[in-house]
């Protein structure tokens, strides 16, 4: 039991520290969003599941369950808010430094 | 940085970083208000007030070497003032040796509720508490008095056509925003409520609940407008109950003084004063939870209000 | 284990409030502040059980909540309003109709 | 050991740094967010005075024997709620500064004033 919850808490930091690596090292908006938002909600439900195996009374664990179906539920709809309204505001991911000034220059005729 | 927006965003995660500080030192109240408070409710309130301001702030033309010596000076002279002071965290210390030892061995059997924290807010330091609920009806009713703007039976008509309007296009905006929201808002209100009554014997209370209850409403107001919720939730019965509150709370106050005993002394209400303390405390809590719900709720309503008035007479301008 | 997570989550904090002073957009610093509150959610999980009395998960559901409230704050009060835009297309479109 | 009284030099510098933001800047904005940043301080000061090494907190269970000093998290509780609605107050004056004077800085409101006088 206690091997299991460490190595649900294991891949749990280990998938966080790549989502921090990812919001502090690529290159533009949506790669950044895209490292975040993948990372961040399987990284919760393994330190939750984790957290879950350490035999913690019902209430407790009950407490738990209702955090990862919180988080199931916002952190997506919260990516999908954050990108749409990122889109709608016409920011212009960077795909290729000659391809991106050559949007820009397209976009600001 | 001269971008107030990001400095907002930067005043978050401070308040979201001290609500981390306080469970790690045992203030688990304190951070479950902190959450409720700092990193939701007033970051929003600034980010309004932003809007309406302008987001840019001036280049600054002081020079701040003077304010800088001014803030060197009182800061050292405040680090003298530390090195009296007792140490951190050692059970000697004055703090932990008066009031508190009575609070800590006695409340069980005095008010018979877990939670030390409700106890003292509710029962021993009641009188205190009920100044805080009457400094916060204030603020309210200031807010009101600055930022409301006066509505016409005219403009109300119009807003119900636009709601029609409004309802009809939902289904192509933001559906997911708004399913997500639709399931989400029962469970807030649901677990306001658990907080709310929660109170004596984990972290929990009637200002935590009414904090919680009012972003429930805030949220619905963000993603279904402000004419559905002004529907939804009537002005002047938001601006009733927050004066019902803290007449709740006094009116508990006035029984027990009829009852022979000391105001808000919640053992004159009850046969048996554990009961009596149970009853007053619940009684209290709710109070606090109303007027601080209704409270939260007219102030964001004035906020938001007025910066519709203004991008509205913006448009009539242009 | 319980701390080895917990130091992760603190070094994944400080990225973040990285982020949100570099931020060269507005949207970075949302996102920045997004995600530091996940981790929020979890450090307070985590210190709980810590601490020995995991009974106050209360807080984390709190901060899971507002944490959703706040970012669609933020994206309704900011100039990157996703309300505001497609208040601009219909006029747009009305005037061209 | 003069090492134990760090949390009130962080508490002390913390303050300054919102005292310095309140005196060394015009915008009225920026001003109250110095201000909830020195009130944040003083929330922090009083939580650290309430820490007992050992203690947990103050809600009673069984086998417990070290709470944590329950008096200043009440105080501080209560100063939270109260804080942001006299924050919310604060906005709202400056947002009627705004619509009077068409201007936030704390300068050109003034040589608005004079300019009056």
């Amino acid at each position: 039991m206690d091997i299991s919850s460490a190595v649900f808490l294991l891949i749990g930091s280990f998938l966080c520290v790549s989502g921090g690596l990812g919001i502090l090292r690529f290159p533009d908006f949506y790669t950044r969003m895209h490292a975040v938002g993948v990372t961040e909600t399987l990284a919760t439900t393994m330190i939750l599941i984790g957290l879950m195996l350490q035999n913690p009374d019902v209430l407790v664990l009950l407490k738990l369950v209702i955090i990862l179906l919180m988080t199931l539920f916002i952190s997506p709809t919260a990516s999908h808010a954050l990108a749409s309204a990122a889109m709608q505001n016409k920011l212009m991911p960077v795909l290729d430094k000659n391809d991106a000034n050559e949007k820009e220059a397209s976009s600001n005729p | 940085m001269k971008d107030l927006f990001s400095i907002i965003m930067l005043l978050g995660i401070y308040s979201l970083l001290s609500a981390c500080f306080f469970v790690a030192m045992d203030a688990v109240d304190v951070a479950f208000t902190e959450a409720a408070v700092g990193a939701g409710i007033s970051t929003l309130l600034m980010l309004v007030a932003i809007t309406m301001t302008g987001r840019e702030e001036n280049p600054s033309r002081h020079k701040p070497a003077l304010a800088l010596v001014v803030v060197t000076i009182t800061g050292s002279l405040l680090i003298y003032g530390t090195l009296d002071m007792p140490y951190f965290g050692l059970a000697e210390d004055p703090v932990h040796l008066h009031v508190a030892p009575r609070y800590i061995n006695d409340s069980m059997q005095e008010v018979g509720v877990p939670n030390i924290v409700t106890s003292v807010l509710a029962s021993y330091r009641a009188f205190d508490t009920f100044g805080e609920v009457v400094v916060i009806f204030t603020a309210g009713m200031g807010v009101l008095a600055l930022l409301s703007v006066v509505r016409l039976p005219r403009d109300i008509a119009k807003d119900i056509s636009k709601i029609d309007a409004f309802n009809k296009c939902m289904h192509e905006e933001h559906l997911i925003l708004r399913i997500v929201t639709k399931v989400l808002i029962p469970f807030i209100l649901l677990f306001a409520l658990y907080v709310q009554f929660h109170g004596d014997f984990g972290p929990g209370g009637g200002f935590q609940a009414g904090v919680i209850f009012a972003a429930a409403i805030i949220l619905y107001t963000m993603l279904f407008g402000m004419n559905t919720a002004r529907r939804v939730i009537n002005q002047s019965l938001i601006q009733l109950l927050a004066a019902v509150g803290v007449l709740l709370y006094g009116s508990v106050g006035i029984v027990s003084l009829l009852n022979g005993k000391n105001f808000l002394d919640y053992n004159a209400l009850s046969a048996d004063p554990v009961a009596g303390q149970h009853l007053g405390i619940l009684l209290i809590e709710l109070g606090v939870g109303i007027t601080v719900t209704a409270v939260m709720v007219i102030i964001f309503f004035n906020f938001a209000g007025r910066r519709i008035d203004q991008q509205n007479k913006e448009n009539n301008d242009s | 284990m319980l701390i080895a997570a917990t130091i992760a989550i603190l070094v994944v904090m400080i990225m973040a409030i990285l982020r949100t002073i570099m931020g060269p957009t507005l949207y970075d610093r949302i996102l920045a502040v997004n995600m530091f509150g996940t981790k929020t959610v979890l450090l307070i999980s985590l210190l709980g059980f810590l601490m020995g009395r995991p009974e106050f998960l209360d807080i984390a559901i709190v901060y899971a909540l507002i944490n959703f409230i706040s970012v669609i704050g933020v994206l309704h009060y900011s100039d990157a309003s996703i309300f505001k835009r497609i208040d601009q297309q219909k006029k747009t479109m009305k005037k061209n109709s | 050991m003069i090492i134990g009284l760090y949390n009130y030099w962080i508490v002390v510098v913390l303050m300054m740094i919102g005292f310095y933001i309140v005196i060394a800047h015009g915008n009225l904005i920026k001003k109250i967010v110095g201000l909830s940043i020195f009130q944040t301080s003083v929330f922090i000061f009083y939580i650290s005075m309430a820490k007992v090494d050992g203690g947990t907190a103050p809600i009673l269970a069984e086998g417990i024997e070290q709470y944590s000093n329950p008096l200043p998290h009440v105080l501080i509780l209560t100063a939270i709620v109260v804080g942001i609605a006299t924050t919310a107050l604060g906005l709202a004056l400056a947002v009627r500064i705004k619509e009077a004077y068409g201007s936030i800085e704390e300068e050109e409101i003034q040589e608005k004033d004079n300019l009056d006088c």
